[in-house]
Parts: C-alpha cells; structure tokens; sequence
C-alpha cells in the first residue's frame, strides 16, 4: 500500500485519471436515470442548439437529441462492451496461452503458428469484415468479435507470462509432488502471473474502447439511435461547424476515457512490476 | 550459409502462414449472408438469371474447388473481378490504390520513426524528469486518441481554421500521388499520432533498460563521455526491439489506414477495403484482406531478418 | 496564366459518390452526372417538366399501340459509328436480354416487336394500349446504346454513347475525366470544355472540397449541407426536384398484413416533426401524404390529414391483437440522405403508440441488394417519374418488381392496369383520384417528399436536372464564361 | 604508514530514498588507500561494498545521495563534475565488476570496445589504439588476441569474458583498480587463475587494488590490507594477517568462524552461525550496527562505537576490541565435537556394482569393479547418459555415469559449472527421465520421471533446490506452502492434524509458530531455505536431493543451514545427495564426495580418501584452487588451461585430458581412461599410476 502511494506520488497523473474513470463508471451505472433527457428524445424546438440553451447541457444535435444525455448513456454500451471484451479476450488468452505454453512442444508450436496466422490480419480489419460480413452488430456480435480479434494478443501475453514462470523451481516441487497440471497452471503459477495479465486487460480495456469507436466511426458499429460515442462523433461530423459541440464532446468522451485508463494502466504495470 | 538458413525457414512459415490466412479469409467472405449472383443481379431479378450466373460465375462448384481457383489465380497475379462493379478486373483498380497507400504509408513511416526514435532516446536518457513525463504523457495521449479524432482535430485545425492543407485528400485527375504530396500530409499525420505513442514507448522503455545495463555502467565507467555511451553503446542496442515493435506494427499501421483513409477521402487501399466491406464486395474483399496480411506476414519477416543481421548474438551464433 | 484561368473555367468538376455500376439497364440510382453526359436518350424533359425531343425528333401514336418514332439525323456515337434505328432497336431489345438482368425487363415485355423502316424511323409495337409508354423511354436506364459495341466487355470500364461528352479516363472509385464531344449534334453545346468528377464516397468529404474550392458541384447533399453552406459565401444549393422517401410497411407478413396496424403506424406519424427531422418545413420544402403520388404532379390530390393521434393507434394495435404492442425491425440505408434521420424519428414517434422498432441501417448498396424487398418496414429512396403510371406499375401491382411492399390488392392492381391503358384524360384521373383513397384506406406507404438537393458554386448557372435524375449537364457553365 | 594515502574516503555517506524511506547504505565512512596496496573489502550481501565502490567513481542511481569527501590525489572527486569525472573513470580508476558478460557490450567487437579507452583517454589513433589493446590482452596470458579482438562477446567463454574486462580496465595504467567481486560468477578453476593474474598485475603495473568480495577465502589471497564491512560501516580494518589471526570485532569473528573449510568436518564440528541477517539501514538509527546480531551486546552498543585502533595499523569498532579476550582472539573457536554417526558404517560398502560387467568393459574399463552387492545402495545409477537435444546440438549433460547412495549417507557432488551435477540430481528425482541407462532405488528401477513414478517413490525422493527465492511459490504463505504437501502427499484431510504437522515441521527447522501466516516473499532468504527443506522434510523421505542448496545464501545463512541439513540428517536417517560446487561445503557434509568432470566421473570415494592424495589430477586442481580461509594456507593454485571443452562435442579420451596438468600426451587423448581401485571404497579413472597420482606438489 505504501508503496503504490509513493509510486502515485511519484505519477500525479493517476488522480485525475482515477477520477475520470470513476467518472465515467459512475456515468454508466447511474447516469441514464438521472437524466433531464431521454437519449433518444428529440427536442425538435432546439435542433442544434448550442451548449446551455433548452437545459441542454451539451447542446442538441440536427434532431434536437441531448448530446449529454446521449454521451452518459453512450458510456454504458462503450463500457459494457470493452469490460466484456477485454474479460474475453483476456480468458481466452489465458486459457489458450497457458495451455500451449504449459504443454510446450507440439502443442505451443502449433499455437503459435495459429496466433502467427490470427494476428497477421489487423484487428480493426478482422473486425470491420466480419461485422461487414454478418451486416448487422448489436452488442453481443461485437463483443465476440473484437474479443476474438484480440485473443492472439493476450494470448501472446499469458504465454509470455506463464513461460516467465514455467521453468521457476517451485513447480518442478509441485510436479515432485505430484499435482495435476491444471494444479499448477492456475494454483500455482497464475497468482504469479497476475500482475502483468491485469495489467494486459486493462491495457485491452482502452484498446477495445478505440476499437469500438472507430468500428462506429466506419459505421460498422452498434445501430442508430444507440449513442455510440463513435458513430456520433461521425453522425455529427456533417455539422461540426454550425454544432461543433455535438462532435467536440463525444471526442472528449472517448479521449478522456482511453486516456484516463491507459494512464491506470501504465500506472498498474508500474506497481505490478517489482523490480524498478 | 548461417545467413540463409534462417531466410529459408522464414520463407516456409511466411508461406504456410498466407496459405492458412487464404483460406481463412477466402471462407470468411464466402461465407457472407446472400447469394452473390443475386447481389449482382439485385432483388428484382429472375429466379432463372440468378442460376444462369450462378453457374457462369461457378458458384455451383464445391467451396475447394471454388477456392483452389481463386488460389491458383492469385498465384497467377489474377486478382479476379469485382463483384459490384462488374466485370472489372480487380488488378485494375487495386494495384494503383495499394501503390497510393504505400505512399501514404512511407510518408507516415518517415514521419513517426525519427520522431518517435528521438522523443523515445530523449524520455529514456531523462527517466523520471519532467521532459520524459512530458513526452510520455504525450505519447499516452496521441496513443489513445483514436485516428478519427486526432485526424478531425487535425482537420480542423490545419485543413480549416490554417487552410494549411488540403481539408481532403483527393489526388487531381489525371495526376498521381508524387505530384500531391500535399494531401498526405495530414492523413500522415494522424497515422503518426497513433504510432509515436506505441514507438517512443517502446523507445523509452528499452532505452531505459540498456541504459540500466551492466554494459552501459561499463562504458561510463570507462570514462566514455555521455555522448558516446548514448549513440555508440546504448542506441544500436535500444534499437533493435524498437526495430521490431515498428515492424509488428505494419498490421496496425494498415489498420490504421483505413479509418485515416476513408476520414480523408484518400483513395488508398484503406478506403478501398472499406468501399468493398460497404459494397459487399466479396472477391474485392478477399484480395484486399489477403493483401493486407501479407504485407503483415512479409514485413514481420523481413523484421526478424534484420533484427538477425543486426544482433551479432544471431549473425554470429555460437562460442569460440 | 490567362489562358490556364480561362481553361480552368471551362472545367467543371463535380463529386459524385461512388459510382455504381456505369452500363445502363441495371442502374439503381447513383452517379448521375458519369452517365447521363456519356449517354442520352430519345427525349428529354425541359425545365418546365416537358417532353422535348432528343434523339427522337418526334413520336406519335394512333392508338397508343403502335408508336412511331422519328429520328434525329446526323447524330455519331462517341466512336465515330452513325446512330441509326438499329440502336434503338437494340437498346429496347436488351431489356429483354436475362444475361444483363435489365431493371426494365417488366416495364418493356409490353413491347412485341420493334421495326426499322428506314435508319431514320422506328415502330414500336406493343402488345397492349400503352397512351403514356413514350415516358419509358425517360427513364434512366433507358439511355440509347450503340448496336455495334460491346457493353458487355466495355460497359463498365469505357462507357460510350453519344452524349455531349466523351470518356477521356476513367479511374475506378477515384475519378473520372470527360471531355467536350466535338462531334456533338447539339451545336453549340456542350458549353464546358471538360468534366471532372470524383467519386468521393463520403458526403461530408465531398463538401469540404467544394469548400475548398476542389470541386463546383456537388450533388445529393443534405439539408444540413444546405444550411452550411447557405452560411458560407459563394455557395448555393438548389432544389431541381422533389424525391420520395417510402416508409413501406410489407403486406404480406406480420405485424403489417393487418391494415389495422398499418393505420396505427400511420396515426402515430407527426408530419411536422418528420419534416422537422428533415431540416425542413412541411408543405414548404417537405411534403407528406400516405400515397405514391407526388404533391407536385397534377394528378395529386389532397386528402385530409390523419391528425397524430397517439390514443387511436393505440387502440387500433389492440385491436389488432397487439394490445401490448409489438416488435418490428427497420431496414433503411444508413448512407442516404434523410433516411436515418427518418428511421430515428419514424422509431422515436412510433414508441409511445407501443410501437418498439429495430433500426437496421445498412450501407445503401447492401441494403439495395440484401434487405430491401424482404423487409417488413423499410424507408426507400424513389425519384420521381415524369408520369406516376411509370412508377406505379413497377412498384405497387402484385406483380411489380420492385413492390417492396408487397402489396397485393385486386383493385390498386385493376385500377394501375386501367390507368395504364386509359386514353382519355379526364378518365384517367378519376382512376388516379380512386388510387389515392384506396391508399389512404388501406395503403401500404408512408410517402415523405423531400428535396433532392445539389450544392455548387453560385457562379455556376444552368445546372439542369429534371426529375428523370439526370442532369443535364450540357447546359451548365460559369457566369462570365462562355 | 607515512606515506601519503592515494584515495582518502572521509566521512563518507550515502543514502538511498526509496519507497519504504531513506536507507543508509554507507555511513560515515573512512578509508585509506595507499599506493600500491591491495585492499580487500568483506561483508555479507547487502553491506554496501557496490555502492562503495561506485560512490568512488559517482556512479549512483538517482536515488542516492553522497555526503563527506573522497580525496583522490588531492582532489575531492565529490566536488567533480560529470564531465570532469570522465578524466578519472577508466583513466586513474578503473573498475572490473562481477558478471564479465553482461559488462561487455553485444554488439560491438571486443576490439572496438578496447581501443576506445585509449582512443578516448589517450587520444591514440585507430592503429594504436588496437595494438594497445592486443598488448593489454596478451598482458592477461590471452594468447590469440589479434583473433579475439575481432569477435564479439559472446563468441567467447566467461573466463576469458573476464580477463577482458580486466585487461580493459588496464589500457590506461589506472592508478587504482576497483575489482567488485570479479570472479564470483566463475568457476573455483577459473577464479583461482584469474586471481593469480590479478595479483601479478598489481605487482607489475605498481597499482592500488579495492578488491571486493564477500568470500574471506578469496580476499585473503590477494590483499595486503582487509577491510570488514557490515551495514554500511568498516567495524574492522587490519593488515590481513593480523585480522585473520586476531579479529577483533564479533562480526568479523563470526564471519570466519562460519566458513567451512579444511578439516572442519560435521562429525566433530558444528559451524559457527551469527543470528538473523543483515536488515536495511534506516536514517534515524544509532549505535553500533551489529549489535542486533552480537552475542556479546550489552547496553553500551547502543550507543558508542567507532572505528578507533587497537594496535598499529588494526582498528576495530567494538568497546571489547580493547579487551585482549584470549579465548576469542583466536579464529578457532573451539567447536563442540559431535559423536560420529552411524551412518558411515554403510560408507563401506563398494562402488556401485555392475553386474553386466561386460557391458561396462567397452564403456570404458568398469570391468574391473566386482559385483560387490553385501549391501543394496539406497541410490544405484548405472550407466546413466542423459542427453539434451535440441535443433542445433546434442549436449551430452551426462555421458554414462555409475554412482550410488548409501543408506544414511551423504553423497557429495562437485565439479565445475555446466558438468551435469544438477542433472543428475534432476534424474534421481525424477525431473528427468534418463537417455539410456538405469536409476535404482533400493533396486528397484526408477528411470522415469515422476508422472511414471509410484507414490512411495515419490514420497520417498525429495528435492531442495538451490535459488530459495525460485523454490517457495512467491503468492502463498509459509503455511499453504508446507499444507499442500501434506494434503496431497499424506492424504491428511484433517485440517487440524494438518496444522499441527505445519508446526511441528517449523520447529523442526528452527522457526516458530509465528510464520504461518507470513507471505513467502516476506522471509529472508535462510528462512526460505529453511521452509524448503522443512517441505522436503514433509514425507520423512530416504533420500533428499540437495542441489546446491546453500550456494545462493550468505556464509553465515550457509553455516545456519548447514547445521539445519546436518542435524536433520543425523536425526531421521535420511540420505542426502548434496550438490555443490563449493569443495570447502562438500567436504564438510559428505561422506562420500563424487568429482565430476563434463558429465563423467573422476573419483569417487570416503570424503577423506578423495580430499587426500592421492587423487585425480582433476581433484587436485579443484582442490588447489579453492579458497581458504586460513591465510597461512595460501598456495599456488594449479592453473587449468583453458575452459572445459563443448559439452555437445564427443570425446573419445579422456574429457579432462585437455586441461589436465599431469597428461600423458596421447594416450589421454585416444583412450578412456581406466578405473583404477585404490581402496575398498575409492575408485579413480585416470591413466596414471598411483604413484604418479600422490606425488602432486600440492601439500
Ligand atoms: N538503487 C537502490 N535503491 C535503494 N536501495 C539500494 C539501491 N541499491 C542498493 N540498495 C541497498 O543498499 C544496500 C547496499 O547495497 P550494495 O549493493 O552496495 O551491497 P553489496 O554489499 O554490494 O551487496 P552484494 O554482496 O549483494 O553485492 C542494500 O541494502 C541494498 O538493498
Ligand atoms: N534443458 C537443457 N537443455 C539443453 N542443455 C541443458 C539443459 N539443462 C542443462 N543443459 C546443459 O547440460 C550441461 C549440464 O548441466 P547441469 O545443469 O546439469 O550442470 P551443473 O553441473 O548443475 O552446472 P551448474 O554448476 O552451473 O549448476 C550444461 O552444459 C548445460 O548447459
Ligand atoms: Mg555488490
Ligand atoms: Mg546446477
């Protein structure tokens, strides 16, 4: 605890990223019922009105939407989504990279030669065909999809970290003893790996919340008229002289939460990381 | 000897690799939802018209057989036509589009490698000063804007509000690319955005690590001046992973592209790929998919290759 | 530099997006200005929405089943070979070809033989009493081929014709570069010496470099470009006609082969926010009635307003065995101008009538060749055509191929077949006024009329674009140049 | 000493801020170095001697901070700017450090990496510079050196590795010569030639030498002066043989009392520990630092203290320094003489019997061992080659060794680095399987690993590893650690009965009931070592493997688990297979010492019989080199030339012919040398005569 007081102080940035990605958890859990607005309201007396007027916050966009209430509830499907991608990817990585760098041989060769393939297709590309291919995303589809894009990567990691661990004398003690291996890849060597796998997920938390945005900026995303904070950034770029606010904020939005959770991150790797 | 036995495995698993990625795109887009001769021929269309193309366009045969065509011309340097345009040969459009983004692509190279090679030294020398949080806050903060938002912030700011540079990227009838330079400038730049973050990071930190080296304590304690320890003891070394990082990162920097591209109006093979994800253009889907892996697959080889011949650890294998 | 600026002005480059296919016969409405200066037609409509001749000098009919046709003499496609009867022959034929999957394929099987008298005359002779068939040949996909060339091979990639332009290059999904046909019938015309066009795939993008000053004219942009650019100088936008946007409901399948709910659908429907979605103001600029004919055509006529009446739709869904409301999927393509802003509000008006809509956007040539005709509530683009019978026998008898609402309703079929056939005037608007009550009744369309909007330099004068679609851009020039 | 000191360190102090606060890891300290003097500098890890050393040349990370003053030749090198301090590092100090390869740069030649010394210090030109260079290697007896400057690093062995660095720090003729611990990383072989090399150099180039080390065996070799460091501080500083002889200071006591050398046996000696361990300095702590770990403290420690002489020329910092206390003067403390156990009586029994012997004849001369099966070894290893395969080589880890175990034995294993010791432990606990040949245990044959080995077997071969760090899982606490192997190995589900084993095995080993709970990261590292072989202890095993379990653990941590293994072994009767490299460590647990050399064995036999001619030449170099801590034992090494061959290389004669001093030209290289039987129980496969194996120089 001491210690990762001093490394906060050390990297004063962490409280207002702290306090950004509180911000926005708070936004997504109880954001949507505190709104004067509903998301999908149009207020067609304040079409594109600027921030303050019509007791909209954030100004209006071209149907009169609420851009705030449409943010605050934006950041529910943009949370869930990465939340559960980067829980995805992360236990699919786990697991798959675990197993073959645990079994070695045969096994970790062919694996890598199927992450090799994974990854050879970058994954806003993977995903954009896909979802181009099923046509339609809804949350679920979209999930599944930048998950699956991302498995190689995290993968990568828990094998990476799990070799780092491998060959440590104390799980030749636990084979001399006769444990199962699945004894030892999760008993015993994940709570060691812990660090840099979490550390992974939520560096794949931001990731996945860029590559949702631009999925919804490429308008392969999430349907209209769900506030994605990408499609709306597009959606408005149309009027972004006459309501630069309607795609200056959700900008914001998307900045400041990657951002805020990549400095979480770097700061996490940072206390994780003993030796420094 | 020593040089081309690693070349030759790495030939092999490029080989194997793009045969494996071949078919996993070639099933992906074939297993697309809908006919494609009723794409072509549109909802209106004969019952009879769609089987008659459907057996021209041999749609009828087995998907290997289907896919061993399309294999065994792409081998052949036939791309096959397009699908929504019709009749048009893929080659036609594709190559002059691919040739624009590796244009692109270069300039963005030429941009962010230096940049992101110097800031990354210069954070790395000055671990924990106010010059490196400066530079790594920076970083962080170009790394997590997505390209779309940094490329509309650019947009407005140098295409708009400076008139700087052309707001798009079209190139001029008639001309080609080398004529317009002008008009990669800023689709450029919001590429370099994204990668400066990841390449100075990686810069940074594996300067740090040299510079916390057994190696570079011996250099300094030597009495080397700071100058050598940092260019001649430390860079080549902190280079290599970078090397490797910037190589990895072919596949997103083409990632990269296509929202940059479509954000500029560029005509490269990013807006290309996106024009054919939005057309359901499955043939044109497939070779740019395929394309865009290979050029993955090659770079990374050609990565490692180098990092090889770089490491004398892997030039000179072996002990006295 | 004298002579660069005078060169330069006699170009005029316009941002199309990106082109769909560029052979006529299976057009589905894109990229207008490639085609419509590359090819042209037996008649043309004028400004003031007239029948003027083209290549056709004149046309007339006996007893609307025999059409004869004269033809303009003199006339060169753009590879040097005479325009004769052949090639109208040859282009009515080709309707009929399964292999080119012609979208005219059902308008022309009326057409029993065509004879070539002489290079100069055609007979057309039809199967049964078409008064109005001479409008077919404006349709867009009608433009007149050359007999002798291979379109098949060439169609796409070297259109040819004998428009006032010719292809000079052709860059796919970039640009295209036409210049002045020397050999032009028209003397005098074209007015520019060359046409650029870009085919930028993104609106907003085509926009900028009409700000910039990349481009002069830029067609099918928003009502939201409209107001952009209405602040900035130098710019106008113009209205050359009205389009329709269908929100049809499919008659046959659920929730929408019960009028009932097809009457909920329609009570819940508030014109003024609709038009309000649209950027614009109703009865001004945007129109809403519930049948396919246009406001603007004399054959419209009013009917009363519905009224929004939420408490009737309501009931009328219990009614119909959904007293708890239902759930129904809205396809639409996400890329067209007014149709998300439609499909959002469309959603958001229906709700409290218990309504609760999916929307499902698709980029519009995937919901072209994918969903449209197999949705049960979808929003379709329409041109207008010059006569409603045009429209109405592709898309509202059972039989049509393009009834994307499936409507399949004996007397909206006896009465388009009637309206077809029906020589005298006077009679066939009665037919008309009965078609649009039935629709009222019992219809299967929300039709919201809005303008097609093209945004140019305000120097730029003549820009012609009748409601065929196709602009006529021969006539179009800077103000000084000439 | 009249003459004017070179490097005068005064008041030395430096702090290091951290995230648990300031640590002081010098504190006010003073040194003298004069020229052409040998300064040794001793301390267990952790007592500051590398920040020391690098506070001298201003090489701290960020977070230290210096304060006092360092006079070199007059001039305050405190005071120096960086790129003042440029002129003196590697010009007049020059500094050779502990890892010889990683100091080196990858990726530039080792001739690039000479010249620049000159080239920047002297301003040579290019050609200059590099004959400057070869002639400085040459200096270290380096005798291809216009080849070696072309290579890279890694192209060449540690040894040599080493010798570079050395031969780097000596291009400019520095006036001191820092050595921090220079030949830890090496091989006895080799860190006994290198310090014979050192110590001519100094002669030679008339230089002042730090010489750091934490090994008293190895200080002793080469310094004219001693100094001892504990927790920042000298609390001893003394002509060497004068400090070796009468130690003032408790520590300095302690510490030479703890090693295991020479004679000192664990029948009739237990070896002297000093409790607890070297803990961190805070800023605020006063008195004397030892005090915490002295048996002798009394109140006044806590207060007074300071370095102040006691004779000419020795100072110590200790009040009862003064107190010429005769019983402890002596580094010989009187050690309790423990009762011989039973357990050597199964040391009598014979080499490991082959019954095949026919077999064993064209393996290499084994036909002479009779089948001598009066007593089945606990542990029989017959023939056993192990093999690691990979892409590019076969490295022949062993190459077809005998060896046995007796019951209540311990079987001593030693040889340089990379001669398959560890494998061999690894295949007798099952680790690994073997590539051909055969592993007994009690006669049965276990030659697998453990996933084909039964229960019993596996419950009755235990492992201690040597990296008590790497050995304890870093995420459980002492009692998880020590549960498991009840839970799963005794098949105890009583949680209750559990813990009261968990204690009961702590206690064992010395620990109390407090360390259940405590994370296994939070231990230091005798205490780790300590729940290692309490874990091993968990099955009441015959035989425990013990790979070189104390070679990572400071001398008074090693004596502490020596004691430990010792004790526990004399108490439950359990086998030991005791690996080190460390002959001093062997010798004192073992009853049986096995030498080997390049996955093959040497000799064989009662410790006594190995550790006395006469011997393999082998055994007589490795015994040769080994430091002592006696400094009236110093002796000239027999220096071995050159480094072990490849082990992936198949040698058909001898394997130590290459380096042996006492070869008979080709017969060593052609044919595998013999077994002769000098003894009942001692075996040596070498060609030459018995007599020609006693008459060694050595002793
Ligand atoms: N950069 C640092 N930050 C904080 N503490 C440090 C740092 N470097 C060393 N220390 C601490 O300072 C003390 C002295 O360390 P030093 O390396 O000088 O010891 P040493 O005697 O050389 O030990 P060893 O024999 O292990 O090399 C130790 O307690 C160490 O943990
Ligand atoms: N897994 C492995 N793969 C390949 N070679 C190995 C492997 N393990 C050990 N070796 C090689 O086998 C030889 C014997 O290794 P081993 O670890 O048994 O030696 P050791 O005597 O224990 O050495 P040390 O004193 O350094 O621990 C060495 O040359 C080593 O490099
Ligand atoms: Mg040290
Ligand atoms: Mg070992």
């Amino acid at each position: 605890m001491r210690r990762v007081w001093y490394i906060a102080k050390r990297n004063p940035l962490i409280f207002p990223a702290l306090i950004i990605i509180l911000f926005w958890l708070l936004a997504a859990v109880v954001g949507p019922s505190r709104m004067a607005f509903s998301y999908t309201a149009m207020d067609m007396d304040h079409q594109m009105t600027a921030p303050g007027m019509g007791g909209h916050f954030m100004g209006t966009d071209s149907l009169g939407r609420d851009i705030w209430s449409r943010i605050v509830f934006g950041s529910r499907s943009i949370l869930t989504i990465a939340l559960l991608t980067s829980l995805f990817s992360s236990l699919a990585g786990v697991v798959l990279g675990f197993t073959a760098g645990y079994f070695g041989g045969r096994i970790d060769a062919l694996f890598l030669r199927a992450m090799d393939i994974m990854m050879a297709v970058p994954p806003l590309v993977l995903s954009m065909v896909v979802l181009g291919v099923l046509g339609n995303s809804n949350i679920l589809t979209l999930t599944l999809i930048v998950s699956i894009a991302y498995t190689p990567a995290t993968a990568r990691v828990a094998r990476g970290a799990l070799l780092s661990c491998k060959n440590i004398e104390y799980v030749d003690a636990a084979r001399l003893r006769g444990e199962s291996h699945l004894y030892i890849m999760f008993r015993e060597i994940l709570p060691n790996t812990i660090g840099p796998i979490i550390v992974e997920v939520t560096a794949r938390f931001a990731y996945s919340i860029m590559m949702v945005a631009s999925l919804g900026f490429l308008g392969v995303g999430l349907q209209p008229p769900t506030p994605d904070w990408g499609m709306m950034v597009i959606e408005n770029k149309t009027i972004i002289k006459a309501a630069p606010w309607a795609v200056l904020y959700p900008s914001l939005a998307i900045a400041s939460l990657v951002i805020a959770i990549s400095l979480f991150s770097d700061f996490l790797s940072k206390v994780v990381i003993r030796d420094q | 000897m020593t040089f081309f036995r690693p070349f030759l495995k790495r030939l092999g698993g490029m080989a194997i690799t793009l045969v494996a990625m071949s078919i996993l795109i070639f099933l992906l887009v074939e297993l697309m939802p809908g006919d494609a001769a009723q794409r072509v021929l549109g909802q209106s269309a004969t019952p009879q018209a769609v089987a008659a193309l459907r057996e021209s366009m041999g749609l009828n045969d087995p998907v290997w057989v289907r896919y061993g065509r399309w294999a065994s011309g792409m081998l052949r340097g036939d791309l096959g036509t397009s699908l929504y345009m019709r009749g048009v040969p893929i080659a036609s459009i594709f190559w002059r589009k691919v040739g624009n983004s590796l244009v692109l692509a270069m300039l963005a190279l030429l941009f962010y490698v230096p940049l992101s090679i110097v800031f990354g030294v210069l954070a790395g020398v000055k671990a924990g000063k106010l010059t490196d949080s400066i530079i790594s806050f920076f970083g962080l903060a170009t790394m997590a804007l997505p390209e779309f938002v940094s490329g509309i912030i650019l947009m407005t700011v140098f295409a708009v509000k400076l008139a700087w540079f052309p707001i798009t990227s079209v190139i001029p009838i008639g001309e080609s690319v080398w004529n317009n330079l002008d008009i990669l400038i800023l689709p450029a730049l919001s590429i370099t955005f994204v990668m400066f973050g990841y390449v100075s990071r990686m810069q940074r930190s594996s300067m740090i690590s040299v510079m916390n080296s057994d190696y570079i304590r011996s250099a300094v304690l030597k009495g080397m001046p700071m100058r050598k320890v940092i260019f001649r003891h430390a860079l080549k070394n902190a280079l290599l992973p970078t090397i490797t990082i910037i190589g990895m990162n072919m596949g997103w920097l083409f990632g990269g592209l296509i929202v940059v591209e479509t954000l500029f109006g560029f005509p490269g093979l990013g807006s290309l790929t996106m024009s054919a994800v939005k057309t359901q253009d499955t043939p044109l889907i497939e070779v740019c998919a395929l394309f865009i892996t290979a050029v993955f697959v090659v770079s990374t080889a050609i990565t490692d290759l180098l990092y090889g011949f770089l490491n004398p650890r892997i030039r000179y294998p072996g002990g006295s | 530099s004298k002579s660069t600026r005078a060169s330069q002005s006699k170009t005029i480059r316009i941002a199309e997006q990106v082109p769909n296919l560029i052979t006529p016969g299976v057009w589905d409405g894109q990229a207008f200005s490639l085609d419509s200066s590359i090819y042209e037609y037996l008649v043309d409509i004028d400004t003031e929405g007239k029948l003027v001749p083209a290549l056709a000098t004149s046309w007339e009919t006996t007893d609307g089943k025999v059409w004869t046709i004269k033809l303009r003499e003199g006339v060169k496609f753009h590879d040097g070979s005479d325009f004769d009867s052949e090639d109208v022959k040859f282009t009515i034929m080709r309707t009929q070809d399964p292999t080119v999957g012609h979208l005219k394929a059902q308008d022309f099987s009326v057409v029993d033989s065509v004879d070539t008298p002489d290079k100069h005359t055609v007979v057309i002779n039809l199967k049964e009493v078409r008064p109005t068939f001479i409008y077919q040949m404006t349709d867009y996909n009608m433009a007149i081929l050359s007999s002798s060339y291979d379109y098949a091979k060439f169609g796409e990639t070297k259109p040819m014709g004998t428009g006032p332009f010719k292809l000079d290059k052709l860059t796919p999904k970039e640009s295209a570069k036409l210049v002045r046909n020397k050999n032009y019938w028209d003397k005098g015309y074209p007015l520019a010496d060359e046409l650029l066009i870009y085919f930028v795939p993104d609106i907003d993008a085509s926009v900028e470099m009409l700000e910039a000053g990349k481009v002069d004219i830029v067609p099918q942009v928003t009502p939201l470009i409209r107001q952009r650019l209405e602040k900035a100088e130098g710019f106008k936008v113009v209205s050359p006609y009205q389009e329709q946007r269908f929100i049809s409901m499919a008659a046959d399948r659920k929730p929408f082969d019960d009028n009932r709910v097809r009457l909920a659908l329609k009570y819940a429907m508030d014109p003024e926010i609709l038009a309000k979605a649209c950027q614009g103001t109703l009865n001004t600029d945007i129109f809403y009635n519930e049948t396919p004919i246009m406001n603007s055509l004399a054959q419209y006529r009013p009917l009363p307003s519905r009224g929004h009446d939420i408490e009737k739709a309501k009931s009328l869904l219990a009614q119909a065995g959904y007293p708890k409301g239902l759930s129904v999927e809205l396809y639409y393509a996400s890329d067209h101008p007014y149709s998300p802003a439609l499909a959002q509000t469309v959603k958001e008006l229906a709700e409290p009538a218990g309504f609760d809509i999916q929307l499902k956007g698709y980029p519009r040539d995937v919901y072209l060749s994918q969903y449209w005709m197999n949705a049960p509530l979808s929003i379709t683009g329409w041109g207008g055509r010059i006569d409603p019978s045009v429209l109405l026998n592709l898309a509202f008898t059972s039989k049509g191929p393009w009834n994307e609402s499936h409507i399949k309703d004996q007397e909206v079929d006896q009465i388009i077949t009637k309206i077809l056939k029906e020589v005298d005037d006077s009679a066939r608007q009665q037919l008309y006024d009965r078609l649009q009550e039935v629709f009222y009744e019992r219809g299967t369309l929300i039709n919201v009329q809005v303008p097609y909007l093209v945004a140019m330099k305000d120097t730029l004068e003549d820009y012609r674009q009748p409601i065929t679609m196709l602009p006529q851009l021969k006539y179009a020039h800077f103000k000084d140049v000439k | 000493m009249t003459s004017k000191p070179l490097l005068d360190i005064h008041n030395l102090n430096v702090v290091y801020e951290t995230p648990s606060g300031s640590i002081v890891a010098i504190r006010d300290l003073s040194l003298e170095l004069r020229a052409n003097e040998a300064m040794g500098i001793i301390g267990e890890s952790g007592c500051g001697k590398s920040t020391l050393s690098y506070a001298i040349l201003d090489y701290l990370p960020p977070n230290a901070r210096r304060s006092g003053s360092i006079m070199f030749n007059g001039d305050d090198l405190l005071l120096k700017t960086e790129k003042e301090m440029q002129n003196y590092r590697g010009d007049r100090i020059a500094m050779v450090y502990q890892n010889p390869y990683s100091a080196l740069n990858p990726s530039l030649t080792i001739g690039e990496q000479l010249d620049e010394v000159t080239r920047v210090h002297r301003g040579f030109p290019r050609t200059q510079a590099r004959e400057e260079s070869i002639k400085a290697l040459k200096d270290l007896s380096l005798g291809e050196a216009e080849g070696i400057v072309r290579r890279y690093p890694h192209q060449v062995s540690g040894g040599i590795q080493q010798r570079i660095c050395i031969a780097m720090a000596l291009l400019c003729q520095p006036d001191i010569m820092i050595l921090d611990e220079p030949t830890t990383a090496l091989d006895v072989t080799t860190e006994a030639s290198i310090l014979d090399i050192i110590g001519e150099l100094k002669e030679r180039h008339r230089m002042s030498l730090i010489y750091i080390s934490h090994d008293i065996g190895v200080v002793n070799k080469i310094s004219d002066r001693i100094a001892v460091m504990y927790r920042g501080e000298v609390v001893e500083l003394g002509p060497q043989e004068e400090l070796f002889d009468h130690p003032r200071h408790p520590y300095t006591r302690a510490l030479i009392n703890c090693m295991p050398r020479a004679g000192v046996k664990k029948e009739t000696t237990r070896l002297n520990t000093i409790p607890g361990y070297v803990t961190r300095r805070s800023a605020d702590e006063r008195g004397c630092p030892f005090a915490s770990r002295c048996e002798k403290r009394n109140a006044v420690c806590e207060e007074i203290y300071g370095l102040r002489e006691i004779e000419s020329g020795h100072l110590a910092a200790c009040d009862r320094a003064y107190a010429d206390d005769v019983s402890e003067k002596k580094a010989a403390i009187p050690l309790v003489p423990k009762a011989k156990s039973p357990a050597g009586a199964g040391a009598t029994g014979g080499w490991s019997g082959t019954k095949d012997s026919s077999a064993a004849a064209d393996a290499g001369g084994f036909g002479t061992v009779g089948p001598d099966t009066a007593t089945t070894p606990l542990i029989r290893l017959e023939k056993v080659y192990k093999y690691y395969r990979n892409r590019k080589r076969t490295v022949r880890a062993l190459d077809g060794i005998d060896a046995k175990i007796e019951k209540h034995d311990v079987l001593g294993v030693v040889g340089e680095s990379g001669c398959g010791k560890s494998t061999m432990g690894h295949l007798v606990a099952g680790l690994l399987a073997p590539t051909k040949g055969n592993i007994y245990f009690e006669g049965k044959d276990i030659s697998a690993t453990w996933q084909r080995r039964s229960g019993d077997t596996i419950r009755d071969i235990q492992l201690v590893f040597q990296n008590p760090g790497r050995s304890l899982n870093p995420s459980f606490s002492v009692e998880q650690i020590l549960d498991r192997p009840i839970k799963k190995m005794l098949k105890i589900r009583s949680r209750r009965e559990r813990r009261a084993m968990v204690i009961d095995l702590l206690k064992k080993v010395d620990l109390g009931e407090e360390y259940l709970s405590r994370p296994s990261t939070r231990l230091s590292g005798g205490e780790k070592q300590r729940i290692a072989v309490a874990r091993a202890f968990v099955t009441s095993p015959r035989l425990i493997v013990c790979d070189e379990p104390t070679s990572a653990l400071d001398v008074s941590v090693q004596a502490s688990v020596l004691n430990l293994l010792g004790e526990l072994q004399e108490q439950s009767h359990t086998s030991y297979l005791f690996i080190s490299h460390d002959l001093n460590v062997v010798n004192y647990i073992s009853d049986h010492i096995l030498v080997m050399y390049l996955g093959r064995v040497c000799e064989y036999g009662l410790r006594d019989e190995v550790v006395n001619p006469p011997y393999h030449p082998y055994t007589e170099a490795l015994l040769s080199s080994a430091p002592d801590v006696n400094p009236s034992h110093k002796q000239k090494p027999i220096r071995l030339e050159g480094a072990p061959p490849d082990p992936s290389a198949r040698i058909v004669g001898c394997p130590f012919a290459g380096r042996c001093h006492k070869k008979i030209d080709d017969l060593c290289d052609t044919t595998p040398p013999p077994l002769k039987r000098l003894s009942e129980t001692h075996y040596i496969f070498c060609h030459l005569s018995e007599d020609h194996l006693k008459g060694s120089a050595h002793l």
